[in-house]
């Protein structure tokens, strides 16, 4: 009981003492963890939109050889009607010509890549939509193993190779979101064990004659990691201000006026979020002045 | 109480500051450390306290090996020996009571305690009126009472004082030695470094002297014995 | 000359004494600085999506009262076919009933929106394509003055009322942009002055004694001065390696990748960046310093 | 040289350090400055660097009213003034060299200059062979000859020395105030605080002594006079 007093009111003592020492720690792991929050809200509205991006789409084309005969075609488009997966309305044959007229409106601003074409390039093909976008890899399947006259099939595009690259996307922005979440704890750990080290550079003539009248190293020890953590926490408590401050004000209004990106956040996010902050600013606190005595207080 | 054997020191630099001590200092003694400045008298204090550590030789307190001390057992260690430094190593941030009193936490002792003790031992180095002043706000004599203070709060069995008296006018000086002698005198080993000449020669202990490193003299009832 | 020399040497040993500070500081300005670039990055990114996005609308809807008749209606649509900025391929007669049926279809998974109404409360409209997305405007002023039967045209909503929503997010977003790069700076400042502070602080009794043997005020603080800005500096560089390794390495892969976002960086971005990035960071240091030096040095 | 006109020193609570100070003291005077511990000897050095100022009364030196004095030209009153302080005052992360040859730097004087001055002045304090040595590595002797090597490098007209011989033993103290003496004969006004009776009735100096903040005795040729 008395050596808990005395901890406290030792390093009460020495953080107001070292306020500004204090002051700047906290800001460090303010900023770390706020950062971290933000990011981690960052990618969730991503990953939302990404994923309702998914969902959305259930498109399948298929391009036809020029060698396809009329009633080849015929088979194939009975197949396709015939096919439970897929939306029967949606079936569109797009022809030759009709491909190049689009792929020369698209490209009118860049006329050098048509305007010396004589024959066209371009495939006949179908345009498809499944009833539900999740059943594109089975309609591709299905046209794949069982379509009639496969030879004259040159080639399938699905929303899944579509859906392929968002996920690639969405794989990279969670790797970049991993590495900076890394990096900026570690920075933090070692901003806060900085400041730490500072504060046991600023009084390392006091701790040497504390050594001297017959302190245990724990007993000196003490002191710095409750300072350490004590900051790490009060850090983690303004990033948590700033994280919500920032979602109520900033966020949840983009989602609402941008909402034809599908912004949204999961259920429940803030309540993993919050307390992941807090605990990161204690274990940053902890972390960073453990680093730093277990470099400077050896006796 | 301690003994030392073959004990020498040397800086970096190449510099001797103790060569070859061997001594013997009995449990209760009193002993005055003299010697001309530089000649290794708060070396020889600072290996008995393990802030230095010997370049050869032996050390024994209490039968105790310190050269062989396990790290975490040097507190203990250091709380068994009162020691006034040469600059005080005052903790500027603390007041006077507390920098008394830290010395009494460390041991874990009761608030209760360190209340009653603190101000009672300053009384008596004449500082009852400075409880509450910081280190930079004493004189020089003021802060060296401080140091003696904290010392000898924790009775320990030894106490070493290094220049307890180079920041006070002679009478006080005399005061403090008595007040060591009386310290002495309930079985506490007591060894003073000094400059003194009066004191030295108005005391008769032990005198120990050091040259360069060298014991040069240990003579029991002696005299400071430089000009 | 002399006195420069002393000023370097002095600088250079406070800062291997202080190497901890010293990398504290200099990461400090480096995170505040790196993030100010990659926000002015995203920023710029962002903006450019916007205008790109801008470029490519040109819709304008016209929103009836239920009251017009079929003549009217036709009186209508022929004065829009009749305007000349306007695609007249593009006019199509969106009726009430089809409107429902869309509306139904973008809320089916809230069904309670629709499920109790009796009576269909959407209008009839006419949607048109103008030409030229610039010309949005011009085409609903014409209307506005010259279309007949003016009282049974309820609402026109143009693509500029969809540009004025994506502005008043881009000048959202510029605002917020403003927002976070001064308060950014503030605490990079702060962060600065905060270290200058902790160096002055460690050496407050050596600073003492200078004074005391006769220095004068500006003898003891320039070396501060310059290790203030040189820390700055340091980190700026540290920020613009950052920065460009950021856009190179992962910026410019979005780029690509997200092409159907359109995003792109304008030319001659990294030219303006770069520079200020290294004068924000010799400012910071040197407000830094100034501010730590106003605050504790004084006599 | 120095004049003080009922100058009274007050610190917070209530602590008369110097109490109604009149006195003069000429060009090229040396001064013993004696006292018991607490009596205001430091105060009365700090009130001439204008370390503190005083609480109320005039003080002049070379008939400037240093009361007065623009912050900005305090630096320039310092250069006039060695000070030799009771507990050295020395840069701890410079080396001696550096330390000495910092006051010099501050006033400017040129590289060559100081590469040539720094070690011959060491040397007359017996520190020839520590000049690379950091305080923290010196005995206290030996700190205590480098604060007075500091104090005289730049021939200063007034030089104060606080405690000079608190932490050596009697003949060097002996030597250092004979070498106070040397300088005072070059036409510097010295004056020494001290404790040391045995080097105060050994020259036989002007004595001003001080008791609770008071001047109690001012004497030419004086001695200690305290037992
Ligand atoms: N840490 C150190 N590194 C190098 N040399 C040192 C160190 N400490 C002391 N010395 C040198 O060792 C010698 C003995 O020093 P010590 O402090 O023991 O002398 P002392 O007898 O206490 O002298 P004084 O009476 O002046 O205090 C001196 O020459 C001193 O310069
Ligand atoms: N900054 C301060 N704040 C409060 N009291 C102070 C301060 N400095 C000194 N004193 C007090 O003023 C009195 C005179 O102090 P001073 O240092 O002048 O004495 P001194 O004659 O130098 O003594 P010594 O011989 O012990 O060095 C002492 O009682 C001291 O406690
Ligand atoms: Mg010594
Ligand atoms: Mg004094």
């Amino acid at each position: 009981m008395n050596r808990v007093k005395y901890f406290a009111a030792e390093t009460w003592a020495s953080l107001r003492k070292n306020i500004i020492l204090a002051v700047a720690a906290i800001a460090v792991v303010a900023v770390s963890l706020g950062i971290l929050g933000l990011v981690v809200m960052g990618w969730n509205m991503f990953t939302n939109m990404i994923k309702n991006a998914e969902r959305k789409v259930g498109e399948v084309d298929l391009y036809l050889t020029d060698l396809t005969t009329t009633e080849e075609l015929k088979a194939i488009e009975a197949f396709l009607a015939s096919i439970p997966e897929v939306d029967a309305a949606t079936i569109y044959f797009k022809s030759k010509d009709e491909a190049l007229q689009e792929f020369k409106e698209r490209f009118k601003d860049q006329p050098e890549l048509w305007e010396y074409i004589d024959e066209n390039p371009l495939p006949n093909s179908y345009e498809l939509m499944t009833k539900d976008p999740k059943d594109v890899g089975v309609v591709v399947n299905r046209i794949k193993n069982d379509a009639p006259h496969p030879e004259r099939i040159e080639d399938i595009k699905s929303a899944s190779s579509a859906i392929e690259k968002l996920e690639n996307i969405f794989d990279k922005f969670r790797q970049i979101g991993i590495v900076a979440v890394v990096a900026l704890a570690v920075i933090a750990i070692l901003l806060v064990s900085v400041t730490i080290q500072v504060a046991i550079f600023a009084r390392r003539r006091e701790i040497g004659i504390m050594k001297l009248v017959g302190a245990t190293n724990w007993f000196i020890r003490w002191p710095f990691v409750i300072e350490g953590v004590f900051e790490g926490t009060v850090g983690s408590l303004v990033a948590i201000l700033v994280v919500l401050s920032v979602k109520v004000w900033i966020l949840d209004r983009l989602v609402e006026s941008l909402q034809f990106l599908r912004l949204s956040f999961s259920a429940g996010l803030l309540a993993v979020l919050v307390p992941c902050i807090l605990l990161g600013g204690v274990v940053i606190g902890a972390l960073g002045s453990a680093y730093a005595l277990g470099r400077f207080l050896e006796v | 109480m301690i003994r030392m054997r073959r004990v020498t020191k040397i800086y970096k630099g190449n510099v001797y500051a103790l060569e070859d001590v061997t001594l013997d200092i009995e449990k209760g003694e009193f002993v005055f450390l003299v010697g001309p400045s530089g000649s290794g008298k708060t070396t020889f204090i600072k290996l008995l306290i393990k802030e230095e550590e010997p370049t050869s030789g032996q050390i024994y307190i209490a039968d105790t090996n310190i050269n062989q001390l396990r790290k975490w057992k040097v507190p203990y260690l250091r709380r068994k020996i009162g020691c006034v430094f040469q600059d005080f190593k005052l903790l500027p941030h603390k007041t006077v009571f507390q920098n008394v009193a830290y010395a009494m936490e460390v041991t874990g002792k009761s608030r209760r305690l360190i209340e009653q003790q603190v101000p009672e031992v300053l009384k008596l180095v004449g500082l009852g009126h400075k409880l509450d002043a910081f280190p930079d706000e004493l004189s020089g004599g003021e802060q060296q009472r401080v140091a003696i203070a904290r010392a000898f709060i924790n009775r320990p069995p030894i106490l070493l004082a290094d220049e307890p008296t180079g920041n006070v006018d002679p009478s006080l000086g005399e005061g403090i030695v008595r007040l060591l002698e009386k310290i002495n005198s309930t079985g506490t080993t007591v060894i003073v470094a000094t400059h003194d000449k009066n004191i030295v020669d108005a005391f008769r202990k032990r005198v120990i002297a050091l040259e360069n490193g060298r014991i040069i003299r240990d003579q029991d009832r002696g005299v400071y014995g430089y000009e």
